[in-house]
């Protein structure tokens, strides 16, 4: 266990500076200059020349990013370009609110995904299995913003139940998680109707119904634990896709999260916001993915990490 | 007018407030946030552009205009509680033009003698700023600047004290301290910011309210669906377009709406460096071309026709100018002079954000009309960017969202470095690389003008100067920008203190609630 | 396992009838059907829009908008109603068709590509260059994506193919692991050992008896896929790196027109049900093929 | 319904008594429409309490269908139960017909009067869940029990089934068992709440004969100590023999015959019954053994020195091998032309190891000569030549074909790797091919799936034999096949030998079979071959205890030599891990006779 563990901290230590390298590479050969954006419309070429020299932007590639890994191994993510910030305060400032509804949009998708993907398979073929399918379809195929959309005018605007935007309290997380869990909600039902229904055809399931327990402790005690194995391998991929895709969530719903920060950095080429924002979602990745390995021999016994 | 004094406000924004460092701060939501924290040796009457001494008690210009002696007012108080004095303004002054500060804002201040110095990292010291007892501040430049009261308007030349800058550090900006009407009381990161009145603020009287929250990341709809909830007393990011005529057509919400001038122009530039845009016969023909009335009609009426680079409410605007008009046929005829019958290909730069595609789709259509095949190319603000300041980076370039909203109300802010030629080099916004060295000598001799008196006789230089530029037309004026806010039933105050041509967006100084 | 005839003389009497072609079988499938239609009528809306429709995609009708510029609903003139510039809605979403068929099939088709091939490779080979692959899927999927994108397009200025192939250079990812994890579990397999023992060699193995398992699933996951890749289009449109204006994709329709929701909901109800309407028909179809494909899925 | 007893059968005390359970008419439907089929056709019969009734029948009879349906477990939604009653009678209260019972109420009787075994142990038990918990839903299910009640009963159930170190296993997972140990807790979970009925499915089909062996004779004890009716199914007529008193035939979803278990082995009264008994092999009866010639020739076909397969376990950060599993340890052998060597052994001894060795499936060490020559160390060309010599036939034939291909691809496919012939040649060849193992000539066109296990087995024949290879590595492959089938497949082996000269390395658990087949048998344990001779040596004089033992565990199919007892196996095979750098300790062969050798005098129990 020590040893895995230790093995998957140093992989993951090179995937995250695979991960620098190229953003900083990407970064580099971006058409645009971050100068240019805190020197002002009214510099002088010399201003402009100093500030860049300041910023070691002058220097070649692999300098630039010595400079930036050296710095980064004493835990400096370095200072915004334009808001002159520390970027792991910044980060950090953020890093609750996207934390915040990466759970709940994740809870959201599984209670919405889960529950329709065992229901459809207990029901397999019926009509109810044919529309929650379709359903799941239609969570798929929607666009986050025109759903993110309909739900606040829905939710926020008509009906008043809900407050329109904002941060804070748990009724703002609710549309927002709401719109991350439908799209997701589509991808986990697919996959928890064909387990599920791969689980109820394995004998033990026979020999479950025919110690005379009721459907329901079958269903859940002994058919879900076996079905639930994929979806956990996929929570940790779907952290990735979190971190990446709530931009357009955020920026409906005005909640403060890392999109929002990263999409102004973006615009404005503010390169450490860039790279520590990708450095720290790529950790999330890493360690989503490290939590979901290790969960798997909770729920399944037979799994032994190697 | 009588104000109530009390109560707090909302207000949202869409960005992020980077800032606020008045040597660093540039954004239209941190401008005037600073300006309410901190305070200049000069200002403007409020809702105008009109200029008042402010931190300064009065001035001195000197016969030549190359010094100005300012007279400090005296019991002025940092938030942290020390007087202020002349020190803290040369510092001041020397911390912006340092380098090493990388303030967007220090190119304004190259008329103070000894600049050069500073700017190239000779010196540390503005040779030209003396202190020759704690109220007065002597100020020598190296050439007659007639803008120079406005300089020391800008934010950028805001006073601050020198030892809380160097207890933060670079993190002054999120710890700011000034002299201001308000102070900070509270900054959560991409959240909110609550401002707090200063009871010892030295101007009697103001503020009126005693805390202002301002709520930062709501999507400028969403802001107005909360305005219209009562939650909300302005959205800092104005009325979004596509609330627009839902809100014109409801009288109730009308009546809240408040329209102001801007100094602002939107326009298109073509480069002179790039085929067939350095023949003027073409210029002109894009002129011609366009049709301003449709594109202002796209952005519900919320603009005014321009026909030169300056706006309307600038000194200096040329009334009866009647520029190119819109004349497709001519246009035509005078691109085949130019060589090209049947018109040409090239590129239409544009940043991403509604409605800027838009109008250069429309500008697009109407080029077509005259035969010319302009591709889009939509990008973010900063590639853009790049790309004007590239020499054959972009052919043509719609400036709406990183356009010219001027910095403080002087014809010549429109000229240096968007149309001069210090602007037409790598990496400068003059992004027509329009370069015409007669007209730069006669931008020089305007503001050399500092006689006060003679101010009409300098905007009247200026004038002609954008008038003959027109004729080379390096540029196609499009529109100018109205402004059009809302605010909450509670929100009392002069309609121009929340259009306010200086304090952008909002004069918070001055605003008050009537509940 | 055990079958239902035992005694070969009764399995021969009990044989199943010639089987049907794998489209006829498809065809039989009402769901997959009414897929094909759906996407017969967006293909075909696409390659035809010039005779369906009279207008052109981008023209700015002086009638198109009100006075105060407020964009038209439907109407008998414009069928759909006209966008914020006074164009014909119906016309750009016919022609919009083109551009996400394009983003959809080409981008998909690249990333199923090279998904395959790296998760084939990877899941079989294993050893070095297994796991060097393997590694490097780990990295790119570490990458936020739509970061990559966004910089990508910045970097390389979007265009309808640029677009296009970033959208692939993200969405292989995930293929990738799925095939190779998938082709793990086939390697492991009896059959492909008695493929070994036989003398096989692997690129035989590969293409032979490791592709046609892995149909189903890259049938799948290109046709979930498609809805994908045109809504990746759509989320790069809204953020601005999508393809250029004024060619219409029914993702930066939306994205243009999005905030009008209240306004103008025909701005983004007619895209946003576009872009439905050809994922699920893709879905229906792709999920009808996946059974249809399988010989041991037949007679069930 | 009639059952035929005859007056002096060992039930006769029973006879007295009402049925425990009767199923009369019962109709067992597939489909829908005009594709719907009978499973299973107006099957009557009654189940004494006490005794035990076998089932007997081929695959695919109906068997497990008939017990499906008396657990109301028919799979949903294909299959249903279409006429018939089913009654179960109480010790004291009315008859209820099971078969018109709502679902909840026979939810009630499942599990605590009649229970089952299913057969695949391996599968029945849930994985995730611990022993334990298994054991205590049964009571928990069927009555307010505390969980300490619940884990005193399920404890006692174990004990009752004797699973060393009960205790310790009520927090182990399934996986943590062999295959023996987890078809007794399955045993034990049927019987926690002391069933008036078991139904045991195949409770031993896919174990070995020794894990056999134990299993059926725990059933046996708890017969007699619990008095519980047992309906148990089986192909195995040995185990018929060994276990039950009387015998209901199925095929077709049809009784053929029943009948006190002695009167059908000596008199069966359909010539179907008769058939299965006459395919069932018998130790030292098979009508058509293989004589023991001795087989002399220059070069063998294949010779085997020093064999040896590790497996490394990795760990580490490094994934550096920390230990080795030793499968297989220094094993030697020969096959001459035309021989057939059978290896024996119990499950995880390194049979097929050895085999995937021959076969280039896995590397080792050693040397492999191939009709003189060693494989090993042979360039890739060369190598790919020498793998026509050897071909294998996998233990699972439908697992060991692409379901993707048609039969008649699969055929062709080592022709079309090695390049051999002309297109039409090749095709000819197929079709001789096919022929020549009896599959319908239309059948090169359909699909694995669409094949039963005897055709499918025939398939991979065929495909081994296009090579025209020395040798044929059998792994297990007539051990999933019923009797019938299994005698058509080992008659076809013979004959294709007889034909061509080809030698076998043949592997099976299944002495009878091994006995049937072999020239010579090797048994191997623990990843060596502890005694090696000729069959009527080997069988006859078994010279180490392992093979005494072996033997001795086959269930004999004569009621007439029921033995009293089975012999008990406790304790499992010893570990292969071994440390790296591990060194086998040599081994001291001993000759007891001619060719017939016995490994030192190490001992297999522990
Ligand atoms: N789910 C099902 N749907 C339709 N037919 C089935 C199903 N399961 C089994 N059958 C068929 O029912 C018949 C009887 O099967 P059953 O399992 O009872 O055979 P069996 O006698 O137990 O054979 P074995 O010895 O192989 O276990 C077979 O022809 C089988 O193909
Ligand atoms: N790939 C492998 N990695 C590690 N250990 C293995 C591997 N394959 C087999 N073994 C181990 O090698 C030993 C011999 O296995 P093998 O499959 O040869 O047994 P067998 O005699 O064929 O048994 P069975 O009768 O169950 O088929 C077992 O202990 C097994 O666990
Ligand atoms: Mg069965
Ligand atoms: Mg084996």
């Amino acid at each position: 266990m020590a040893t895995y563990l230790a093995r998957r901290v140093v992989q993951a230590a090179l995937i995250l500076l695979g991960v620098s390298i190229i953003t900083f590479a990407l970064l580099y050969l971006l058409p645009a200059d971050p100068v240019r954006q805190i020197a002002g419309r009214s510099a002088t070429p010399a201003t402009v020349d100093n500030i860049r020299r300041q910023l070691g932007l002058d220097q070649p590639f692999f300098v630039q990013y010595w400079r930036y890994l050296t710095n980064l191994l004493q835990g400096d993510l370095g200072r915004s370009y334009l808001q002159r910030s520390q970027v792991s305060e910044l980060i950090a400032s953020r890093l609750p609110a996207t934390l915040i509804l990466m759970a709940a949009g994740i809870a959201c998708e599984l209670a919405l995904g889960l529950t329709m993907g065992l229901i459809a398979a207990v029901r397999r073929g019926t009509a109810l299995d044919q529309s929650l399918m379709l359903a799941s379809f239609v969570g798929v195929s929607a666009p986050q913003f025109v759903v993110g959309l309909m739900l606040l005018y829905v939710f926020g605007v008509q009906l008043g139940w809900l407050p329109i935007s904002g941060y804070g309290t748990p009724a703002h997380v609710v549309l927002p998680a709401l719109t991350l869990g439908i799209l997701g909600a589509g991808w986990y039902s697919r996959m928890m109707r064909s387990s599920m229904i791969d689980v109820l055809r394995q004998d033990y399931i026979r020999t479950a119904h025919a110690k005379g327990l009721t459907r329901t402790i079958v269903l859940v005690r002994h058919a879900l634990p076996n079905a639930i194995l994929p979806i956990v391998a996929m929570i940790g991929i779907d952290i990735g896709i979190f971190m990446g895709g709530v931009v357009v969530v955020e920026s409906v719903f005005g909640w403060p999260g890392i999109g929002q920060l990263t999409w102004q950095a973006i615009q404005r080429v503010d390169i450490p916001i860039i790279m520590g924002v990708t450095l720290v979602s790529a950790f999330a990745i890493v360690l989503g993915n490290l939590i979901a390995d290790l969960a798997a021999p909770f729920i399944d016994p037979r799994i032994r990490l190697r | 007018q009588d104000a109530k004094p009390g109560g707090s406000i909302v207000i949202t924004y869409k960005d992020d407030v980077a800032t606020l460092d008045p040597a660093i701060g540039y954004d239209w939501q941190n401008w005037s946030m600073i300006k309410s924290l901190f305070d200049g040796l000069m200002d403007y009457e409020p809702g105008t552009t009109t200029l008042r001494p402010d931190l300064a008690e009065s001035y001195e210009i000197s016969p030549d205009g190359k010094v100005f002696t300012f007279k400090l007012r005296s019991g002025v108080k940092f938030a942290n509680g020390r007087e202020m004095t002349s020190d803290d303004v040369k510092y001041s002054l020397d911390r912006v033009t340092n380098p090493e500060t990388q303030s967007p804002g220090a190119g304004f201040f190259g008329s103070i003698a000894g600049y050069d110095d500073v700017a190239s990292g000779a010196s540390k010291s503005l040779a030209g700023v003396t202190t020759p007892d704690p109220l007065t501040v002597r100020i020598e430049l190296s050439r007659p600047d007639a803008t120079f009261l406005h300089v020391m308007g800008l934010n950028f030349a805001h006073i601050v004290p020198k030892e809380e800058v160097e207890k933060y550090g670079a993190d002054f900006g999120k710890h700011p301290v000034g002299t201001g009407a308000y102070s900070l009381a509270e900054w959560t990161t991409g959240q909110r910011l609550v401002f707090q009145k200063n009871p010892d603020y030295w101007r009697a009287g103001v503020p009126y309210l005693d805390t202002i929250t301002f709520e930062i990341g709501q999507e400028p709809i969403v802001a107005l669906l909360r305005l219209q909830k009562g939650e909300v007393d302005i959205p800092g990011d104005g009325i979004p377009p596509a609330k627009f005529t839902e809100v014109m057509a409801d009288p109730e919400q009308k009546a809240r709406v408040v329209e102001g001038g801007q100094l602002h122009t939107g326009y298109i530039t073509m480069n002179v460096k790039v085929a067939p845009f350095d023949d003027v016969k073409v210029r002109q023909a894009v002129n011609m071309a366009i049709n301003k009335e449709r594109i202002v009609q796209i952005i519900n009426g919320r603009a005014v026709p321009a026909n030169q680079p300056l706006p309307p409410s600038m000194p200096g605007y040329i009334k009866d100018f009647t520029g190119y008009g819109f004349d497709p046929e001519g246009a035509k005829k005078l691109l085949a002079e130019a060589g090209h019958p049947d018109g040409f290909d090239t590129e239409l730069f544009v940043m991403n954000t509604d409605p800027q595609p838009r109008i250069a789709q429309a500008i697009q259509q109407d080029l077509a009309a005259v035969g010319i095949k302009a591709s889009l190319q939509s990008l973010a603000q900063a590639n853009v960017i790049e790309a004007g300041g590239t020499e054959n980076g972009a052919a043509m370039i719609w400036s709406g969202g990183m356009g010219w909203i001027a910095d403080f109300p002087d014809p010549s802010n429109f000229y240096g470095p968007i149309l001069g030629c210090a602007g037409a080099v790598p990496g400068g916004w003059n992004w027509s690389w329009y370069c015409n060295e007669d007209l730069d000598k006669r931008a020089a001799e305007a503001d050399a003008i500092v006689d006060p008196a003679k101010a009409e006789e300098r905007y009247k230089a200026w004038g002609a100067i954008y008038a003959d530029i027109m004729k080379d037309a390096p540029w196609v004026p499009v529109f100018n920008e109205q402004r059009f806010t809302m605010k909450s039933p509670r929100m009392a105050g002069a309609d121009n203190l929340f259009v306010d041509p200086v304090h952008i967006p909002i004069n918070y100084d001055y605003v008050s609630v009537n509940d | 396992m055990s079958d239902p005839a035992a005694f070969d003389m009764a399995m021969q009497a009990a044989q199943p009838p010639v089987e049907p072609g794998a489209w006829r079988r498809l065809l039989r499938r009402p769901l997959a059907v009414l897929g094909l239609a759906m996407i017969a009528l967006v293909v075909g809306g696409a390659i035809f829009a010039p005779w369906l429709t009279p207008y052109d995609p981008s023209e700015q009708f002086f009638d198109g908008l009100s006075i105060e510029g407020a964009p038209l609903g439907p109407s008998a003139q414009y069928w759909l109603g006209t966008d914020l510039l006074g164009r014909d809605l119906f016309t750009r979403i016919l022609y919009g068709a083109r551009t996400s068929l394009v983003i959809g099939i080409a981008a998909n088709g690249v990333a199923l590509l090279i998904g395959t091939a790296v998760g084939v490779v990877a899941g079989y080979f294993g050893g070095f260059l297994g796991s060097a692959l393997m590694r490097f899927t780990d990295l790119m999927m570490a990458f936020p994506a739509l970061l990559l994108a966004i910089c990508l397009a910045a970097i390389l200025s979007p265009s309808l193919w640029i677009v296009a192939m970033v959208i692939a250079f993200v969405y292989w990812v995930q293929i990738a692991r799925v095939v190779y994890t998938e082709t793990r579990a086939l390697a492991e397999r009896d059959f492909i050992a008695a493929e070994r023992s036989l003398g096989a060699g692997p690129t035989r193995i590969l293409v032979r008896h490791i592709l046609p398992h892995l149909v189903s699933t890259i049938i799948v996951w290109g046709t979930l896929g498609i809805s994908t890749t045109v809504l990746l289009e759509a989320t790069l449109s809204y953020l601005g790196v999508g393809v250029q204006p004024p060619m219409p994709s029914w993702g930066n329709i939306i994205f243009e027109n999005q905030t009008y929701f209240q306004a103008a909901p025909w701005l983004v109800f007619f895209p946003g049900a576009a872009i439905l309407a050809l994922a699920l028909a893709f879905n229906l179809v792709g999920d009808a093929l996946r059974d249809v494909l399988d010989p041991t899925e037949r007679g069930r | 319904m009639i059952v035929a007893r005859e007056a002096g059968s060992p039930n006769m005390s029973k006879e007295l008594q009402a049925p425990i359970l009767s199923v009369s008419g019962l109709t067992v439907t597939a489909g829908s429409g005009a594709a719907t089929r009978e499973l299973v056709s107006d099957l009557s019969f009654d189940l004494m309490p006490g005794e035990t009734l076998a089932i007997a029948g081929e695959s695919g009879s109906g068997k497990s269908m008939t017990s499906l349906a008396i657990m109301g477990l028919l799979p949903k939604p294909g299959v249903r139960r279409g006429a018939g009653s089913i009654r179960l009678a109480g010790g004291s209260a009315q008859p209820v017909d099971i078969a018109a019972l709502p679902e909840a109420d026979l939810r009630r009787i499942r599990g605590d009067r009649i229970a089952m075994i299913f057969q695949e142990p391996m599968t029945s038990l849930n994985p995730v869940l611990s022993i334990g918990r298994q054991l205590m839903e049964v009571s928990q299910a069927h009555a307010r029990v505390s969980s300490r009640e619940a884990r005193r009963l399920a404890l006692d159930a174990l004990d009752l089934v004797r699973i060393p170190d009960a205790r310790r296993r009520l927090d182990q997972h399934p996986h943590e068992l062999s295959g023996g140990q987890r078809q007794r807790v399955m045993i034990a979970m049927a019987l926690l709440l002391r069933p008036d009925v078991l139904i045991a499915d195949e409770p031993t089909t896919a174990l070995d004969v020794t894990v056999q062996a134990q299993v059926l004779g725990l059933l046996r004890d708890l017969q007699t100590e619990l008095g519980t009716a047992i309906l148990l199914i089986t192909h195995d007529m040995g185990v018929v023999a060994e276990m039950a008193e009387r015998v209901l035939v199925m095929r077709d979803g049809r009784k053929v015959e029943a009948a006190a278990t002695a009167e059908l082995f000596t008199a069966a009264t359909s010539d179907y019954a008769r058939a299965l008994l006459a395919a069932v092999p018998r130790i030292g009866s098979g009508a058509n053994r293989i004589g023991t010639r001795g087989i002399e020739a220059a070069t063998p076909a294949v010779e085997v020195k020093n064999l040896v397969v590790r497996f490394p376990l990795t760990g580490g950060l490094l994934g550096r091998p920390v230990a080795n599993v030793h499968a297989v340890d220094g094993v030697s052998f020969t096959i001459a032309p035309g021989e057939t060597l059978s290896l024996v052994g119990e499950s995880g001894c390194g049979k097929s190891t050895t085999a995937k060795a021959l076969a280039g499936l896995t590397p080792y060490m050693g040397d492999i000569l191939v009709g003189g020559r060693d494989i090993g160390g042979l360039a890739r060309a060369q190598a790919q030549a020498m793998r026509r010599e050897v071909q294998m036939v996998f233990q699972d034939p439908y697992a060991s074909l692409d379901p993707r291909m048609t039969i008649g691809e699969a055929i062709r496919e080592p022709l079309d790797i090695h390049r051999i012939g002309s297109r039409s040649e090749r095709s000819d060849r197929v079709e001789d091919l096919a022929k020549r193992v009896g599959l319908p000539p239309d059948s090169l066109k359909r699909y694995p799936h669409q094949f039963s296990g005897g055709q499918r087995q025939r398939i991979s024949i065929a495909r081994a034999l296009a090579l025209k290879p020395r040798v044929i590595l059998c792994d297990e492959s007539v051990s999933a096949l019923d009797v019938s089938i299994q005698a058509r497949v080992l008659d076809l082996l013979k004959e294709l030998q007889a034909e061509s000269g080809v030698a076998y390395l043949f592997i099976s658990h299944d002495m009878a079979v091994v006995e049937n087949i072999s020239n010579r048998v090797a048994v191997m344990y623990a990843g060596r071959i502890v005694e090696t001779g000729s069959r009527d040596q080997v069988f006859s004089a078994p010279a180490h205890p392992y093979t005494r033992r072996l033997i001795d565990a086959v269930p004999v199919p004569d009621p007439a030599r029921r033995r009293a007892s089975f012999p008990r196996l406790d304790g499992d095979v010893p570990s292969a891990t071994r440390p790296i750098g591990y060194k086998a300790p040599a081994v001291r062969w001993r000759q007891v006779a001619d060719g017939h050798w016995v490994a030192g005098p190490a001992s297999p129990t522990g």
